[in-house]
């Protein structure tokens, strides 16, 4: 017991079950999945499609905080992608063919990249403060984005790229096979290489890791450039879910749901050790409390609040002081006095509205 | 073993007589800050007048007091991002107040204590729970923007007179402007200043920043003043939501929206790092007008589409940051 | 001058202290007297720090009794201890950089005007507490921009500035250079004859017996026994710390002693007038395959700065550097490491220990960092490494997965060594390696290294403990003033000569 | 023309002259938060031209207040001849607007109105009634659809902004008496995107919604994607009323996807134009100009489609 209310991904997933409790409470077939034109359909399903840019930004987002850095302009660089993909399928004379659609996405993706490098260079190179740097491209690059649209929201039609945001494959959602792809290939590339260790211990010591031989500089860059790259596959995807390249809107505070489901996943902001599983199950937790506000049918006014209490809650419990607390409760012989798990009263609390 | 005797003064270190580093980063700003004003002021008529930078200050204000506020915050490690929303809910506050009849006298101290309360809870968030700064904050801002649209979530007129008064009142020397809300702006940087520099509690948070651990290990009341700055920075937040409020005579919940991150810029550009313990708050100040400029440069250049505003101040912040990186590092 | 009948300052009694699942102290009895001054003893991780922690109310203990002139306490921290009269100097340097001097020195008791600090005032008395410690350093720079054994003072003054009953220093001298140190122990005589408790944690045995009266000793985080420094004899004392006989120890010195110095071929590693601007002077220097050549100098003479430039953690501005006949340029410790050039930093705790890794990680941080990201180095070879130098150096607790930030001063040590050590270089610089270790490992780390270089490595040994410096090197550079003023024969050279030339007496 | 006639140093012009008859204005928009932001913003830019007399000096706030604040002091330092601004919020510019008074600078708000006690403040202000937009479209869903026991739900507008808030009041105002019955409204922030995903959590928390009101064709849009993804004909088994009608809306409205737009016209330009050179003659101009707000059913959208502008 002691073991499982220590283990790091114990409040998240806790976090999750509340959640899907409650929304069941609320609705009990919200868990149902049904088979509706040769795909699933359901709200876990559209949970999965829309935990996937976010998942998408989180990832890089874990990369860059494991090296004591932070990305701010990913909520840009989404909508810098989505403009340039719509804006080129736009244009193009032939929006359906696969080959304007490889390019447009080839385009998004390679522009994405380049404003990763930027950010890179400028933490690693110029040595400005991460929180800063990114601030720059954060403001400019949705002028950029609007540059590119004419400030319009460019629209266009165009069924493969439509794939991308509300397609199926094999029955799932394709922009959630996307996400959840790439994080376990990038999960899979960092925890079997030794990429994981070398991040980490340039975000906990980075004069340390330079004398041992660590290039910290080269890491550096390159997770600001896989933020970059990843912000910018998440704004394709979430251009492709309305097909609609909105340049102030996409992406906007993608950032704060971020780093939000990063820390919710366990991984400290002062860098170091990171945790991928824990940022993947922060991203559904956001992804589900968002999906809770409507079902709960919550009033738009008391959203925020409601929002931030979870939050609270989610994050007191898993403060080292409550889990120390937790533990010790349930190590010693209970006496009855304790405040058993002080949380219960709170999580049923988030259940009953 | 005890062999002995080399003169003691050789080991006596040299200190050198050149300006403190601990400057550098400020000093840079400062240059850089003046080095705009000139190219604006060949490139602009009117740029350098008097009434330009009462304006810079009179404009500015509310965010001089969040950013003294954020200095201390930032100065121990930590960070605010609730600065925003505390900052409109402190509006909201005194607007609604206001209105249903309340005196000044009482709505004022409730606007200012409501950040206050909610500095505190951050505190102990931070502290208690060790839940992190961004974190903490973030769900403060949350919690306050939430607070505003119960509250509140149309915008609300302020007429009551001995506000209204209070808000109005301008001094003019020349073509110098010194309204109220830059007056308390300035007494809020001196006091800052003063608090930082002079008192223990002041030490002790630059000691947090330099390293907690050590703080506590030199009996420091590291608990205490770390609760203490999620204060300072709570009620600077609720003052800078009342001077919001006498600079627009309105409360509404939308306001502020993400001017945390003008804050922290504002912070780290006049030289604060982010990982605590080095900065003074004279530079968050130098920080703050250095954004105002931006904007200004931006008003007067008059022909910029909203897109090409968004990217000239990015460009504009680039070129800051970098010249000032490159003052600061060139002595080191 | 020991008031043996006197009541004790201090009464710990059954002390336990547990990090689950390590038992750091086991119910440990531990007495202070009034104007004693008393050695704490043991190996690394015998459990030292712990007690003085568990004194000040930095941990808690799950047993026992603390009282403090016969009233019983729990301090809720050092604030509080120090409130009572216990102040302390903890083993790792705990100052703030970023702060002045003065500040460090008086921060909670600084002298007030008008209810705000008064700055002349503080810095005045800083500066006299400073003078008390024979430091002639300006109070208001930057503590950062002082070496490790300055700030290392600094502390100490701290500690005696506000009226205390106990002071407590835990391995205060372990950056010090013999001059420092003895006027350390002037100060802390005067202290005892003022009738303050000290408790005073060292490894260097000759330091013990010079200045304590009493001694306790823990082993494995139990007592072993509390005794008179007088009628202990070095030898036994060793016994009762690491449990076995002092010959094992002097077999490993044994070793050292007469390691020969091997026949000169071509240098490893050469290197002519390098230097750097407002570092050291330009400097020759070469480095023989099988030879250890110790660095000798006063505090801030250099040494350090000359082994960075050697090892590519400062990029030289002058000279010329040629690794085995080939000329090349160290520009950053990578670089060197392709060269099979190994350094490991005085300053363990900025530069050494990723403190949030495990053990295992720490070990082959290096290892791994040359064969780059993509190579990782399988698991079961990365387990049977760390398994055997857990085991040679005997690292404790002997868990690969252990936060480093939970071991020992001394344990944290020999990882580092241990991270150099598997790169298997050609060229070690070690940096102080053995400070704040304990005897027996301090013996066993100049063992292995003479066993290295009979093997062929090369090894720069840097230390403040001159003796040691003597005893392992097979030639000696001497620094001064941020120079090198002499190179001379290890095996003839004399204390007292290497003694004159750091002060600037002698030639070679 | 800005520099050159006027006198230096002169924070004030003298009254509101123009030398060259050209008239400097200074327009302080919102932002750039929506398509329909850029569409007013271009009409602006479009009208108040060289070639029409004007010398326009545009600034973006940014959605801020206190930059919109700024704007217009710095307006009044650099001595414009009139001033113009939509502004973020209703409150809040009495302080501001009495120094350009004081200055002599006629003040015309565009879009949105202020809340002030004093009308002396501003000459004119031009734009759209939100609560009447609200009310036309609630009319014309009780005349479709009353006495069909319609179960309809509202996707809101930005929490706190002027438009959500009055186009839900004349909404509701509009439906009462009806046996329609508003059975969810959540907030979509006026985006196509979280229009979407709370149309997704509606359509999986309800089994029988009949009619989205959504505050602005985004939204609407959004919850097309979302309808068509539940396997639902948007427009057929759920009827969309939306206002805006920008091009992507009338163009789904063309194609059947949506029922109902009431406009909402971001083509303020030659309005205040006209109103502009108006106040620098000197000439009376009414305080309240509120521009016509067409509507659209699927019928009058083919036929407007062709000559839209925006
Ligand atoms: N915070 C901690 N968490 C877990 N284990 C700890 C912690 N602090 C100390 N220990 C363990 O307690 C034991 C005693 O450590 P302590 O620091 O007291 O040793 P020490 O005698 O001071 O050694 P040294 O001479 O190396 O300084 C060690 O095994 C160490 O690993
Ligand atoms: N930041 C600094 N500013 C001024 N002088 C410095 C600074 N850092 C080091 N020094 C000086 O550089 C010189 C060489 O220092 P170094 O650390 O190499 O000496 P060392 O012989 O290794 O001594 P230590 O015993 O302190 O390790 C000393 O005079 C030192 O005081
Ligand atoms: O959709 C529009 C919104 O974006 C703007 O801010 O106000 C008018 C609305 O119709
Ligand atoms: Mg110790
Ligand atoms: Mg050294």
């Amino acid at each position: 017991m002691t073991k499982l209310l220590r283990h790091h991904l114990f409040w998240p997933v806790a976090a999750l079950v509340v959640l899907l409790v409650a929304n069941t409470v609320a609705r009990p077939s919200f868990l149902a999945i049904t088979v509706r034109d040769g795909h699933l359909f359901g709200a876990p399903i559209d949970i999965l499609r829309t935990t996937a840019p976010l998942l998408l930004v989180a990832l890089g987002m874990t990369l860059v905080i494991a090296t004591r850095g932070i990305d701010l302009s990913v909520g840009a660089v989404v909508a810098v992608s989505g403009a340039v993909a719509l804006s080129h399928l736009a244009s193009s004379p032939n929006p359906d063919s696969p080959v304007t659609v490889l390019t447009a996405v080839g385009l998004a993706l390679a522009l994405c990249l380049v404003l990763g490098v930027w950010n890179g260079f400028l933490v690693s190179v110029l040595g400005i403060q991460p929180i800063i740097a990114t601030l720059i491209l954060m403001t400019a690059g949705r002028g950029v984005a609007m540059l590119i649209t004419g400030g319009m929201i460019t629209t266009v039609n165009s069924g493969p790229f439509k794939t991308l945001g509300s397609g199926f494959w094999l029955g799932l959602p394709v922009a959630a096979v996307i996400a959840f792809g790439v994080f376990a290939v990038v999960a899979f590339v960092v925890r079997r290489t030794a990429l994981g260790m070398l991040l980490e211990a340039t975000g906990i010591n980075p004069a340390a890791s330079r004398l041992s031989g660590v290039r910290s500089k080269t890491l550096t860059w390159t997770v600001y450039t896989a933020s970059g790259l990843f912000a910018g596959l998440a704004g394709l995807l979430i251009s492709a879910d309305t097909m609609a390249a909105d340049a102030n809107n996409a992406g906007l505070f993608i950032e704060l749901d971020a780093i939000l489901a990063v820390v919710i996943g366990g991984t400290a902001l002062s860098g170091g050790k990171f945790n991928l599983s824990g940022t993947l199950v922060g991203a559904l937790v956001i992804a589900t409390l968002e999906r809770t506000v409507t079902v709960l049918g919550i009033s738009p006014l008391v959203t925020p609040l409601f929002m931030a209490l979870v939050v609270i809650v989610v994050t007191l419990l898993q403060s080292p002081r409550m889990r120390e607390r937790l533990a010790s409760a349930t190590r010693r012989p209970t006496p009855p006095s304790e405040p058993q798990p002080a949380a219960r009263p709170d999580s049923t609390e988030v259940k009953a509205r | 073993m005890t062999t002995s005797a080399p003169a003691r003064a050789s080991r006596a270190l040299k200190i050198p007589t050149r300006l403190d580093r601990r400057y550098l980063p400020v000093l840079g700003t400062f240059v850089v800050l003046a080095l705009m004003l000139i190219l604006g002021g060949s490139r602009y008529e009117n740029f350098l007048s008097p009434a330009v930078v009462s304006n810079l200050f009179i404009n500015n204000a509310h965010l001089i007091v969040l950013a003294v506020g954020m200095t201390f915050v930032i100065l121990t490690g930590g960070i605010d991002l609730s600065v925003g929303s505390v900052l409109a809910l402190s509006t909201v506050v005194t607007a609604t107040l206001l209105q249903a009849g309340l005196p000044p006298a009482v709505v004022i101290p409730l606007a200012v204590g409501a950040g206050t309360v909610i500095g505190l809870a951050h505190g102990v968030m931070v502290h208690y729970f060790q839940v992190q700064p961004f974190v903490a904050t973030l769900a403060g801002m949350f919690f306050a923007r939430g607070l505003c649209f119960v509250i509140a979530p149309e915008s609300i007129a302020i007429d009551n007179a001995s506000f209204v008064g209070l808000a109005s009142w301008v001094q003019i020397f020349g073509g110098w402007r010194m309204s109220s809300g830059v007056l308390i702006a300035l007494v809020v940087v001196g006091a800052g200043f003063l608090v930082l520099h002079f008192t223990r509690f002041g030490r002790t948070v630059y000691a947090i920043g330099g390293g907690e651990q050590s703080a506590l290990l030199m009996g420091l009341p590291v608990a205490r003043t770390k609760v203490l700055a999620y204060v300072v920075s709570g009620t600077c937040a609720g003052l800078g939501g009342l001077l919001f409020a006498m600079y627009s005579r309105s409360g509404y919940s939308l306001t502020g929206v993400a001017m945390e991150l003008d804050a922290i810029a504002a912070v780290v550009i006049g030289g604060t790092l982010l990982t605590g313990g080095t900065g003074f708050v004279l530079g968050s100040v130098l920080g703050v007008l250095v954004l105002g400029l931006i904007q200004t440069i931006i008003t007067f250049e008059g022909t910029l589409s909203s897109w090409w505003t968004k990217i000239v101040i990015g460009v504009l912040l680039l070129i800051f940051v970098v010249l000032q990186r490159a003052l600061s590092l060139r002595k080191t | 001058m020991t008031q043996q009948t006197a009541p004790a300052v201090v009464e710990m009694t059954g002390i336990s202290v547990e990090f689950p699942p390590v038992r750091a102290l086991d119910g440990v009895d531990f007495r202070l007297r009034p104007g004693e001054i008393h050695a704490l003893m043991g190996e690394n991780g015998a459990g030292k720090s712990t007690l003085i922690k568990a004194l000040t109310g930095i941990h808690s203990p799950t047993a026992g009794t603390i009282l403090v002139d016969g009233v019983e306490r729990r301090f809720t921290g050092p604030a509080d201890a120090r409130a009572h009269g216990v102040s302390t100097v903890y083993q790792e340097v705990n100052l703030c950089e970023n702060l002045t001097v003065a500040e460090n020195i008086m921060l909670g008791a600084e002298p007030r005007l008008l209810g705000g600090l008064h700055w002349p005032a503080m810095r005045r008395q800083a500066a006299s507490h400073l003078e008390r410690m024979g430091l002639s350093i300006d109070p208001s720079s930057s503590l950062g921009s002082h070496s490790l054994a300055v700030q290392q003072l600094v502390a100490i003054c701290r500690a005696t500035v506000s009226d205390c009953k106990v002071l407590i220093l835990d391995e205060p001298t372990s950056s010090l250079d013999t001059d420092e140190v003895a006027h350390l122990f002037t100060v802390m005589r005067a202290l005892r004859d003022d009738g303050v408790a000290i408790l005073f944690v060292s490894h260097f045995l000759d330091q013990i017996y010079e200045v304590s009266d009493r001694m306790t000793v823990l082993r494995n985080g139990a007592l072993v026994g509390e005794y008179a420094t007088a009628d202990l004899p070095a030898a036994e004392l060793v016994q009762h710390m690491i449990g076995r006989s002092m010959e094992v120890l002097e077999a490993a010195e044994e070793v050292v002693e007469h390691a020969e110095r091997p026949a000169a071929a071509t240098p490893l590693l050469q290197v002519v007038g390098l230097g750097r601007k407002g570092s050291v002077q330009p400097f020759d220097l070469d480095l023989y395959e099988g030879e250890v050549v110790g660095l000798a100098g006063l505090l801030g003479s250099g040494r350090t700065e000359l082994a960075r430039l050697l090892t590519g953690a400062d990029r030289a501005d002058v000279g010329q550097t040629r690794v085995s006949g080939q000329t090349t340029r160290l520009r950053t410790p990578r670089a060197a490491m392709g060269h099979g050039i190994a350094y490991t930093s005085e300053d363990r705790k900025g530069e050494g220990v990723v403190d949030g890794l495990t053990v295992r990680e720490n070990i082959v941080l290096a290892l791994q960092a040359r064969r780059g990201w993509m190579r990782p180095l399988p698991r079961k070879q990365v387990d049977e490494l760390v398994a055997s130098y857990i085991q040679q150096l005997g690292i404790r607790p002997a868990d690969p997965e252990a936060l480093l930030r939970n071991l020992s001063g001394g344990n944290q040590q020999k990882v580092l060594l241990a991270r150099w050590l598997a790169t298997a270089p050609q060229l070690l610089v070690l940096d102080e390696p053995t400070r704040g270790i304990d005897v027996g490992a301090k013996a066993e780390i100049q063992k292995l290294v003479a066993d290295l270089a009979a093997e062929g490595m090369s090894v720069v040994f840097i230390s403040a403990e001159l003796e040691e410096v003597l005893r392992i090197s097979h030639r000696i550079a001497v620094m001064r003033d941020r120079r090198k003023v002499a190179e001379i024969d290890g095996g003839r050279a004399t204390m007292d000569q290497v003694v004159d030339l750091i002060a600037g007496g002698g030639t070679a | 023309s800005d520099a050159g006639g006027e006198p230096a140093g002169g924070g004030e012009t003298d009254a509101a002259t123009t030398d060259d008859g050209v008239i400097t204005l200074g327009f302080s928009q919102v932002g750039a938060e929506s398509g329909w932001r850029a569409a007013n913003t271009k009409s602006i830019q479009d009208t108040l031209t060289a070639e029409n007399g004007f010398d326009l000096k545009f600034s973006d706030a940014q959605q801020k207040q206190e930059n919109q604040i700024q704007a217009i002091r710095s307006y009044i330092t650099q001595g414009v001849d009139v001033i113009a601004f939509s502004p973020v919020v209703e409150t809040g510019w009495d302080p501001v607007l009495q120094e350009a008074k004081a200055a002599g600078i006629p003040v015309i708000l565009t879009d949105r109105a202020v809340d002030s006690s004093d009308e002396t403040l501003y000459e004119s202000f031009i734009g759209s009634d939100f609560v009447k937009e609200g009310e036309m479209a609630g009319e014309w869903v009780v005349e479709q659809y009353d006495g069909e026991g319609y179960k309809a739900v509202e996707l809101q507008g930005t929490t706190g902004a002027a438009p959500a808030i009055d186009r839900k009041e004349g909404f509701e105002s509009a439906v009462a008496g009806s046996d329609l019955e508003i059975i969810d409204s959540q907030t979509g922030n006026f985006t196509r995107a979280e229009g979407k995903t709370v149309m997704e959590g509606f359509l999986n928390k309800h089994d029988d919604i009949d009619l989205v009101f959504a505050h602005n064709d985004d939204m609407g849009l959004g919850a097309i994607e979302a309808i068509e993804a539940a396997g639902m004909t948007p427009g057929e088994d759920i009827k969309i009323v939306t206002i805006d009608a920008v091009k992507d809306g009338m163009q789904a409205l063309a194609d059947g996807k949506i029922n109902y737009i009431v406009e909402c016209n971001p083509l303020l330009g030659p309005d205040l134009a006209e109103i502009a050179q108006k106040v620098v003659a000197g000439e009376e101009v009414e305080k309240r100009i509120v521009v016509e707000d067409l509507a659209f059913d699927q019928e009058s959208a083919k036929e407007a489609l062709p000559t839209r502008e925006y």
